[in-house]
């Protein structure tokens, strides 16, 4: 077993545990902080897929930005959950079941696929995979269209998220 | 792995861990006598009152989202300067026009007062 | 490789000689010393701290006619152990209510956090932390490490002046990462890498000289960014008593305070070596050892005027830090970055000394409009509020009858 | 980069129209908004031909940065572009002109979204004819600067705003119909409107048209050419027009009207007068001689004898428009020779440098009339007390204007001088009358206004000038020193060009 | 050397996982929390594909961004309209809001 | 760095105060003063290197230092610009540098530093006085700062700037810029004080005036440009054959050759600047200026200007003329009008009481002589007049401003309203200002040519000995009439005002001036001895010989044949000294016991008297003859009836008959405008809303449910049966 092995399982189990408790965890302002701990073992893999440029991304704006966004959101909402009583609905069993039978297809049909023992990482990394992805995302015949659609429906997701989520009844909030 | 990213790993782990150290160094030391009292919390002096969770303003949320929205330009943005010697004009233009767009959310938010701190 | 010249670059390879004279792998022995490296600097970058601590409060003394620490040791230069030997010896008084795992762990988070940028610090010609190609990057990402702590600290607190003192230094903290992230990006795009030694590498002319309007915001944002007046909102007794990290005592308050310090150098660091050069300077090539003392030179000036700044300005309300962020310092960053794309790439063909004189003109353009706007509005804002005054008086007369005094 | 460089003339050409698109869609309300946009929008043209001056190879010979577009194909016409040494100061000119009168045009107060629009379409109309390389596009554009002009007159103008722009419209349109007509004859007789086309098969005809001779064809088309240019630039006696136009016209107005607007005839001179009819020309360079030194003679004296500081500034263009004249008419006479050559890079020059000089003159009028809304210089008096700033800037550009030595009028004066002296000696002689009587009026206005004890009727009423204002006036400043002082980094171009082209 | 199994089989743990948490949470918040997790298995997934697979081309990497850009839109929009109904409301847990009833 | 580098260097300075100055440094008056002093004392020193090079350069005539640089592009030529020092520019650049210096640090005192604001003061005025409180409590007047302090060392500066470029010019285009920058100079220091009506007057008269011969001079330039093709100085004066082919091609102009025209077109230049018969009204207007600007501009530097360039165009004036030969046509013109400037300035000095205008006429007749000097073809003589004249005149202004300073003193002492600047209301100042006396006595013995010491005595003499030698009888008695003159009204003017008894309150309480005042005039009554022993002729009895001639040896050298020394005349040196010493004689004799503020004159002379002291009405005439005029046709003809009635009438008619036809046309044809239709489109599209029947509860999750579910099931059965997947 390789050094990044190693790395890879410790992460991996970090990841799982996390991603567990967050979907389990009583608080919610918890389940948040277990996001934001898997999110950065995201990050790792990411390290180890020799994607540095997302390791960084994935803890600036995951980390950064939208975890921050989700304890406001917590903080925000809390009065209405006092976390009392189960986090859980009626169809948390019929959920796990399918959940757990799902993975078990998944991981089933992955095993039998033999791709996806045995490939290699595909060649040398290119010495600037970041400008890379700069150059395809401008090029006319590669992203283009995509790059500025996304920067359109950030725009969007902005304008419609003020709109929907400004305090119009002011003196709701007391600081 | 590329062998940098290994010696990053340490050095976070130092980096976290030196205060850490310190702080468990520090709580060796330091003296225990845990009153009630003293876990009170602070308000003043005075007795807490109400709940200790007061609900925030939106305002707080508004400002946590149009971060976001410029934290994510900066994935597109920085790989395109880091190719800018690869990029032709048009494509700078594009990066433009892209912050155009983003800027015009800016505009919307300042118009709609989600700057103002009243 | 002389000694005198490089030392660090020396002892490392007469350590690895060593180690391979100790029969260790060559290969190895190459892959230890740098993580040997690892260890040591952020050690070396604690301890730096306690130099910090005793030198911005001389300054702030001298700057308040003050002498500053004068007791302990000459000049005062031991009472920052004075202090330490003290804040060692506090109780830890952990509040009721307290979230203890993020409690503990928000002082540890805002000291890591800074000191996690340190990795790639790029020192001097050959020796730089780690070298990385998204350096500029990772940077802000560490710093938003130290945003987590500051959530943490006011969450686990179970205070609602801390967790009022948190929520508003982060919105400060993430509304100032944008102008600072958009300013960042300007270096970027100047020397065509994130690796922080290639911007210092890309720097014959500093970017501070290429791109003033973006070193400018960097540095305001970066002050911001620390918490310190005019930023410190994080402090305002009179509104939110004393901040996050109300319910902190011994060493663990003291660490939100050493994370600030260190803050506060390290980004002199950045911005000495996005805007200032960095190491670069007469002779760093052939001799590393004058690089690092450029760096440290360069550094030591923009930390003193960040000092100064903190010594010397009144600090901003909420209201007016939002809004100078997002109605000043984003659109400036905004147009910089784009006047700087703009020029960079329709000035390609020409001579150096063009395209930078393109820059700074264009700077100096949005600069100028950036001034005439903010006195219009400025001036519109002021006669709309001596207007509501003028009606708010007048109608205060018409309830209360006319002043008799007039 | 490939894309503006194969581009930049329509770029330049057409951001003004974009910019006046863009305004239009924004709301009426937003006032200061449509201020900016039309402000920023306008530096791109300024900033593109920055550019381009560095781009153009001053020492290739015919139009650099040509495009050519399909545009009316039945008629042999096309959307062909293309700048020479003559023709690059003139753009530059415009682009820079427009910026700084959109400054000064912050002090409107009044509808100023049509304002602009009509501005900007303004900047379109004149940047089009200094860069048309094709005859019928050219006086397209002509009558495209004409009629936001109008409007602009009309509608933001002073008390006899009718007047003015009736009888400017009606005179420049009437100068217009000879153009229309000449473009017409020559286009049918050289099959061609492609001007570097007509250039070549031009001298070279011969036959008939409708039964008249080629020669006769020739010199109704010059005359026609002539008159429309001369009502243009003007030249006396056809210069009535202007004063009245100058002064009704708002301040940005003013500014344009004398900075870019009267350089159109002279460029027409330039452009398709001297080339096109170079025998012509010859035979009636005297006739022309005549009429410019009355132009600066009668110019200069009916400055002096104004009260009205505006009408004053106003005659003085029709002074030094004459130099121009002169210059060019020596173009004509000597063609080929030294003198020619000096001569015509003084007209040139002077063309520029007066855009400089005007604008400035009119808007530092313009910024007095703001404060006190009066132009009599009889009722001034005593302003540099009040306003020492203002008073050192008026005294800076109408040194200018009077032609200081060190300042750019004149390097410009100066060579048309001496290329006039050899080839019209009496002519040369008479004209420096007018250039005694520059001297004369200028003085006199800087007199009444600055000099005398404080008018106690102003003080506390004028402020003193602005940042903004000072911000409009400083590129201008630094173009009259840096001309004045190494003319050769335009004249140079200019010289190149002119060699070329004769 | 790590095989891509591995990243697979992470990833489809994740999904999984996040998948729960988006059927069972009754906290709103909490779903768009699994989301968040679903997202980053998808993002693993590409990234892993990229490395293995095609290297050359940035596609996968091209998608990786779409992906995040479209969960901080999910995010900001979601989250926004939790705080709306919430306002509205004064609750989030899912099985009190029915506004998606016709 | 080489000589020829410096001298580019030289105007710099100044420029950079006047520049630093105007946009920095307004608002303080010690940094001011300080950078305009920094500014003139560098190129003061860069001057004096330079000089001391070309003094040592032995072929300096055939060699001048010289530098220059492609300036204008002419067609496929490049017109070139640069910097010359040649014999005449060095010694020019000598007493330029002195007196500019000088009078700079002059203006500190003059302009009142370091004394309080006043309280009535306003920018524009000359400054009123300040009430101060002394320790006992008892108020004072004394003077006050000036309000426009810095305003006026940036004209210093600026005006320095250009001074010194004419001095450096190669060539006739650049001394033309420099020319007409001192012109804008002169214009805005006269006109300083822009409140005063007379001032702002005199500015502008000043500028017009010398505007006439700056057109005439830019014809001249014109013309020598077209003709030869160079401007440059050596390139034309110091090309024989050229000037010889100038002389000899007609111009066609008044029946002179080329040369003859060109030098006559330049030579107006020079009456304009130097003030010469006509153009000689300015002058005296523009001592409104303050003092300073008086010594500078109109005495030492600006006016020398024109004497300059007519000798530097001498070459050109004198083409085709021998030593001992006729006198060119335009050689007479010259010497006719400096001579007869000489008498007729100094006949005006004798009858004015304002102690700056006599010496304002004074300076037109010194520059008159000077003039004629070169028009007899004397230019050594002509050189050596201006080198002495600047020092001695230059004292002499300072000396008076000094006086009216220490009078404006009492008079605010006093509170007397009294003119400061009348010499009948002063007297007996020489024990109040004992420096200003001595410096004022040496200044005024050196104007009046008092023998053997004082340098005007030998520079005159030079140029009555030059007369006299050159045959030129006429011109010499006139000189010699004019030196009588000169030397009484001296006499007079330093009675008046520095012996007898005060004659107002305000000259007994008058106090000498600071030291920033009276150290320049002890540095320049040093010159104003010392300038002329480095000319005295070899020849001259007893003390002939001593020192070397120096000074007609170096610029002697310039013209490349030097004038033979003639032997020495006892008829001019005889002459000299009685009319030196018979004038000064006299108007001691006349002035001595004057008591009362009353000429003597006026009662002797009566009706010339008034003739004299109204300058012979040459204001009065110009008013009428040429302002007046040229007022109407520009006002009335021009603007009203030329351009209103004859040119819009006809615009106006045509106009009009346009206006009838189209009434015609539309009352014939006149069409209803179509009544648009513009109806309405029939109302819009209704919006149709189906409402879908409530299948759903709403709940997300459970659709989530019975979604994946049904999707699991499908694919397992896809799987297991099908083997699609």
């Amino acid at each position: 077993m390789t050094l990044e092995q190693i790395i890879f399982l410790i992460i991996a189990v970090v990841i799982l545990l996390a991603s567990l408790f967050v979907v389990t965890a009583p608080k919610m302002i918890h389940a948040a902080l277990w996001l934001i701990l898997a999110l950065a073992g995201v990050a790792v893999i990411f390290v180890l897929l020799q994607a540095p440029f997302f390791a960084v991304v994935q803890v600036i704006v995951y980390i950064g930005a939208i975890a921050v966004l989700f304890i406001f959101a917590v903080m925000l909402t809390r009065k209405a959950m006092q976390d009392t009583g189960s986090q859980l609905n009626r169809y948390s069993i019929l959920a796990a079941v399918i959940c757990i039978m799902i993975f078990g297809a998944l991981t089933g049909m992955l095993l039998s696929w033999g791709g996806s023992a045995t490939l290699l990482e595909s060649g040398a990394l290119p010495a600037d995979s970041i400008a890379d992805l700069g150059v395809a995302l401008t090029d006319p015949n590669g992203f283009l269209l995509p790059f500025e659609v996304a920067s359109i429906l950030l725009l969007a997701a902005l304008i419609g998220a003020i709109y929907i989520g400004r305090d119009r009844s002011s003196g709701e909030g007391e600081q | 792995m590329n062998m940098v990213w290994f010696y990053i790993g340490i050095f976070l782990i130092v980096s976290l861990g030196l205060p850490a150290v310190a702080i468990f160094l520090a709580s060796l030391l330091a003296p225990k006598k845990p009153s009630a009292l003293k876990s009170t919390i602070y308000e003043c002096g005075l007795e807490t009152e109400g709940e200790t969770w007061v609900q925030f303003k939106a305002q707080y949320y508004l400002i946590a989202l149009i971060f976001l929205v410029f934290d994510i330009e900066i994935i597109f943005l920085y790989p395109w300067a880091v190719a800018f010697d690869r990029l032709g004009l048009f494509a700078v233009l594009e990066g433009l026009l892209f912050i155009t767009i983003l800027a015009g959310g800016l505009i919307y938010a300042w118009k709609k007062g989600a700057f103002e701190w009243a | 490789m002389d000694f005198l010249t490089d030392p660090v670059t020396f002892i490392s390879q007469w350590v690895q000689q060593l180690l391979i004279n100790l029969g260790i792998p060559e290969i190895t022995a190459a892959q230890i010393l740098p993580g040997v490296g690892a260890v040591i600097l952020p050690l070396l970058a604690m301890l730096w701290v306690i130099f910090l601590i005793w030198y911005e409060r001389k300054i702030i003394g001298r700057l308040q006619d003050r002498p500053g620490p004068n007791r302990v040791g000459p000049f005062g230069l031991f009472q920052p152990f004075a202090d330490m030997a003290k804040i060692f010896t506090k109780e830890h008084i952990t509040p009721t209510g307290a979230d203890k795992v993020p409690y503990n762990l928000a002082p540890i988070l805002a000291v890591g956090g800074v000191l996690g940028m340190w990795a790639v610090v790029p020192f001097s010609a050959t020796v730089f932390g780690i070298d990385i190609n998204v350096g500029a990057l990772y940077i802000i990402a560490v710093g938003s490490i130290g945003t987590l702590g500051i959530i943490f600290a006011g969450y686990a607190s179970n205070n609602k002046y801390a967790m009022l003192g948190a929520f508003r230094v982060v919105a400060q903290l993430i509304s100032y990462e944008i102008p600072m992230v958009l300013a960042l990006l300007v270096p970027v795009l100047l020397s065509r890498s994130m690796g922080m030694n290639s911007i210092v590498q890309a720097q014959p002319v500093w970017f501070l000289v290429v791109a003033p309007l973006p070193a400018l915001l960097f540095f305001i944002s970066s002050i911001a960014e620390v918490g310190r007046s005019p930023f410190d909102l994080a402090e305002a007794e009179s509104e939110i008593v004393a901040g996050f990290n109300i319910e902190y005592s011994g060493l663990k308050f003291g660490m939100f305070f050493v994370g600030e310090f260190l803050h506060a150098f390290t980004n002199a660091l950045i911005f000495t070596a996005l805007f200032l050069g960095g190491w670069q300077g007469p002779g760093a090539e052939q001799y590393p050892i004058l690089g690092f003392v450029y760096f440290i030179l360069k550094t030591l000036v923009v930390h003193f005027l960040g000092i100064a700044i903190r010594g010397s300005m009144p600090r901003f309300r909420i209201d007016q830090v939002m809004q100078l962020n997002w109605k000043i310092f984003t659109p400036i960053a905004l147009l910089s970055l784009c006047s700087a794309a703009l020029v960079e790439k329709l000035a390609a063909g020409a001579g150096d000394l063009v395209r930078i004189s393109l820059h700074v003109a264009a700077n100096l353009v949005i600069f100028g409009v950036v001034i005439l706007v903010g006195t219009k509005s400025l001036k519109e804002r002021n006669a709309r509020l001596d207007d509501l005054a003028a009606s708010h008086r007048s109608a205060i007369h018409l309830v209360l009858g006319t002043p008799h005094d007039a | 980069m490939d894309f503006i460089g194969k581009h930049i003339l329509t770029l330049i050409l057409f951001l003004p129209t974009v910019a006046a698109v863009v305004i239009f869609c924004l709301p009426k309300k937003r006032e200061l908004l449509i201020k900016w946009v039309a402000l920023l929008f306008s530096l791109f043209p300024l900033v593109l031909t920055i550019i381009l001056w560095f781009w153009f190879q001053s020492d290739q010979a015919g139009f650099q940065f040509q495009e050519q577009a399909i545009w009316f194909p039945s008629i042999a016409s096309t959307y062909h572009l293309g700048i020479d040494g003559i023709s690059l100061p003139m753009v530059l000119l415009t682009t820079l002109l427009t910026p700084l009168a959109l400054l000064a045009s912050f002090s409107i107060k009044d509808r100023i979204k049509p304002y602009m629009i009509l501005f900007l379409l303004l900047e379109t109309g004149m940047l089009g004819v200094f860069i048309a390389l094709d005859l019928l596009l050219f006086f397209v554009f002509w009558e495209i600067g004409l009629v936001p002009m109008y409007f602009l007159i009309n509608q933001w103008g002073g008390d006899k705003r009718n007047y003015a722009s009736l009888k400017f419209i009606l005179y420049t349109m009437a100068g217009s119909l000879g153009l229309l007509l000449s473009i017409q004859l020559i286009g049918v007789v050289a099959g061609t409107f492609d001007l570097p086309q007509v250039m070549k098969v031009w001298n070279g005809l011969s036959g008939t048209l409708l039964g008249l001779p080629i020669g006769t064809v020739k010199a109704v088309a010059f005359w026609a050419f002539v008159v429309a240019f001369a009502i243009k630039v003007p030249v006396w006696p056809f210069h009535t027009w202007l004063p009245d136009a100058h002064t009704e016209a708002p301040t940005p107005g003013s500014m344009i009207l004398a900075g870019v607007l009267l350089k159109l005839g002279a460029y027409g001179f330039l452009r398709l007068v001297l080339p096109l009819f170079p025998a012509e020309a010859k035979r009636f360079a005297g006739g022309l001689v005549f009429l410019a030194v009355m132009a600066i003679i009668f110019g200069a004296f009916a400055a002096f004898g104004q009260r009205d500081f505006k009408k004053l500034v106003a005659y003085s263009s029709i002074n030094h428009m004459g130099f121009v004249v002169l210059g060019i008419a020596v173009g004509a006479a000597a063609a080929g020779t030294e003198n020619a050559h000096l001569a015509l890079n003084g007209a040139v020059l002077q063309m520029f440098n007066h855009g400089l000089s005007a604008a400035g003159m009119f808007f530092l009028v313009g910024v007095i009339y703001e404060r006190a809304h009066t132009r009599n210089l009889d009722d001034f008096g005593g302003l540099f007390t009040l306003m020492p700033v203002f008073g050192g800037l008026l005294t800076f550009i109408s040194m200018a204007s009077l032609g200081l030595p060190g300042l750019n009028g004149f390097v410009s004066e100066f060579l048309v001088v001496r290329g006039s002296w050899p080839v019209f000696t009496i002519a040369t002689a008479l004209s420096m009358i007018g250039l005694l009587f520059t001297g004369a009026y200028i003085l006199i206005a800087l007199r009444k206004v600055l000099h005398g004890p404080v008018n106690n009727h102003w003080v506390g009423h004028l402020s003193e000038i602005n940042m903004r204002e000072i911000l409009v006036l400083a590129p201008l400043m630094v173009l009259i020193l840096a001309i004045g002082i190494w003319p050769a980094w335009i004249l140079d171009l200019i010289n190149k060009a002119v060699i070329m082209l004769y | 050397m790590i095989p891509l199994s591995w990243y697979l089989i992470l990833a489809a743990a994740m999904v999984c996982i996040g998948l729960f948490g988006v059927i069972a949470r009754r906290n709103a918040i909490a779903m768009l929390l699994s989301v968040e997790l679903i997202l980053n298995a998808v993002n693993i997934n590409l990234l892993a594909f990229w490395r293995y697979v095609d290297v050359v081309h940035a596609a996968g990497q091209v998608f990786v961004v779409m992906v995040i850009t479209a969960a901080a839109a999910e995010v900001a929009v979601g989250l926004a309209i939790i705080i709306a109904v919430y306002r509205k409301q004064k609750t989030i847990v899912t099985d009190d809001v029915s506004d998606l009833k016709g | 760095m080489t000589a020829e580098t410096l001298i580019w260097l030289i105007p710099l300075p100044p420029l950079l105060a006047f520049g630093l100055i105007v946009l920095f440094t307004n608002r303080s008056k010690a940094v001011s003063h300080t950078i305009a002093i920094a500014g003139a004392a560098i190129s003061w020193l860069l001057s004096m290197i330079i000089f001391v090079i070309a003094v040592g350069k032995q072929d300096l005539a055939e060699e001048p230092l010289v530098s220059a640089i492609n300036w204008l592009p002419t067609g496929e030529t490049f017109m070139r610009m640069g910097v010359q020092i040649d014999n005449l520019s060095a010694v020019v650049l000598f007493f330029v540098a002195w007196t500019i210096l000088m009078i700079i640090i002059y203006s500190v005192g003059y302009q009142n530093f370091g004394q309080p604001k006043g309280e009535r003061d306003v920018a524009g005025l000359p400054p009123r006085g300040a009430a101060i409180i002394d320790s006992h409590g008892h108020v004072h007047n004394v003077p006050s700062v000036e309000p426009m302090y810095s305003r006026f060392f940036a004209f210093l500066s600026l005006f320095a700037f250009a001074m010194y470029l004419m001095v450096v010019s190669d060539n006739l285009l650049l001394l033309y810029v420099g020319w007409e920058i001192m012109g804008l100079c002169s214009y805005l220091l006269i006109g300083f004080w822009y409140g005063k009506d007379s001032a702002k007057k005199a500015a502008m008269k000043a500028f017009m005036t010398t505007r006439i011969g700056d057109v005439f001079m830019l014809l001249g330039i014109a013309f020598l440009y077209s003709t030869t093709g160079t401007l440059n100085y050596r390139e034309i004066f110091g090309n024989h054959e050229l000037l010889q082919h100038l002389a000899g091609t007609p111009s066609g102009i008044l029946g002179l050759s080329t040369a003859g025209a060109i030098g006559l077109l330049l030579f107006i230049g020079t009456i304009g600047k130097s003030a010469l018969f006509p153009l000689h009204v300015w002058l005296p207007d523009a001592m409104e200026g303050p003092t300073p600007v008086s010594a500078m501009i109109h005495a030492a530097t600006m006016v020398s200007a024109g004497v300059y360039l007519s000798i530097r165009i001498f070459p050109l004036l004198s083409a085709g003329w021998e030593t001992g030969a006729v006198l060119t046509p335009v050689m007479i013109v010259v010497g006719a009008v400096g001579g007869f400037t000489a008498l007729f300035a100094a006949t005006i000095a004798v009858a004015q009481n304002d102690i700056k205008r006599v010496l304002a006429y004074s300076t037109i007749s010194q520059l008159g002589y000077m003039i004629a000097a070169v028009g007899i073809g004397a230019y050594t003589a002509a050189i050596f007049h201006l080198v002495t004249h600047a020092f001695f005149k230059a004292l002499l202004f300072l000396g008076s401003g000094s006086v009216i300073h220490g009078m404006e003193h009492g008079v605010l002492h006093t509170g007397e309203h009294v003119d400061a600047q009348d010499m009948l209301n002063m007297g007996g100042l020489r024990r109040k200002m004992p420096v200003t006396f001595w410096t004022f006595l040496i200044g005024g013995f050196a104007l009046s040519g008092f023998p053997l010491v004082t340098a005007g005595f030998w520079s005159k003499d030079e140029i009555l000995s030059g007369a006299f030698r050159g045959g030129q009888t006429l011109v010499f008695v006139v000189l010699a009439v004019a030196a009588l003159l000169t030397a009484f009204y001296t006499m007079r003017q330093i009675t008046l005002t520095f012996f007898g008894q005060p004659r107002t309150e305000a000259a007994r309480h008058a106090q000498e001036t600071s030291w920033t005042m009276t150290l320049p005039l002890v540095v320049l009554a040093v010159f104003a001895v010392g300038a002329g022993w480095s000319g005295i002729p070899e020849h001259f009895p007893v003390i002939g010989g001593i020192l070397p001639n120096w000074f007609e040896s170096f610029t002697g050298a310039m013209l490349g044949h030097e004038e033979q020394a003639a032997g020495f005349n006892a008829i001019p040196l005889v002459v000299s000294v009685l009319v030196s010493l018979g004038g000064l004689g006299l108007g001691w004799m006349v002035y001595r016991k004057v008591k009362v503020a009353q000429d003597p004159l006026r009662k002797a002379l009566g009706g010339l008297h008034t003739l004299l002291r109204n300058k012979y009405y040459f204001d009065e005439i110009y008013q009428q003859c040429f302002i007046n005029p040229a007022t109407w046709f520009s006002e009335v003809f021009t603007s009203i009836w030329m351009d209103k009635v004859v040119i819009d009438g006809i615009l106006h008619s045509i106009g009009r008959a346009f206006l009838w036809l189209g009434r015609l046309v539309r009352s014939g044809f006149d069409v209803p405008v179509v009544n648009r239709g513009g109806d309405a489109i029939a109302g819009g599209v209704k919006y149709t809303g189906a409402a879908i029947s409530p299948m759903q509860s709403g709940r997300v999750q459970q659709y989530m449910v019975v979604t994946i579910t049904v999707v699991m099931v499908f694919t397992a059965i896809l799987f297991a049966f099908l083997k699609l997947v």
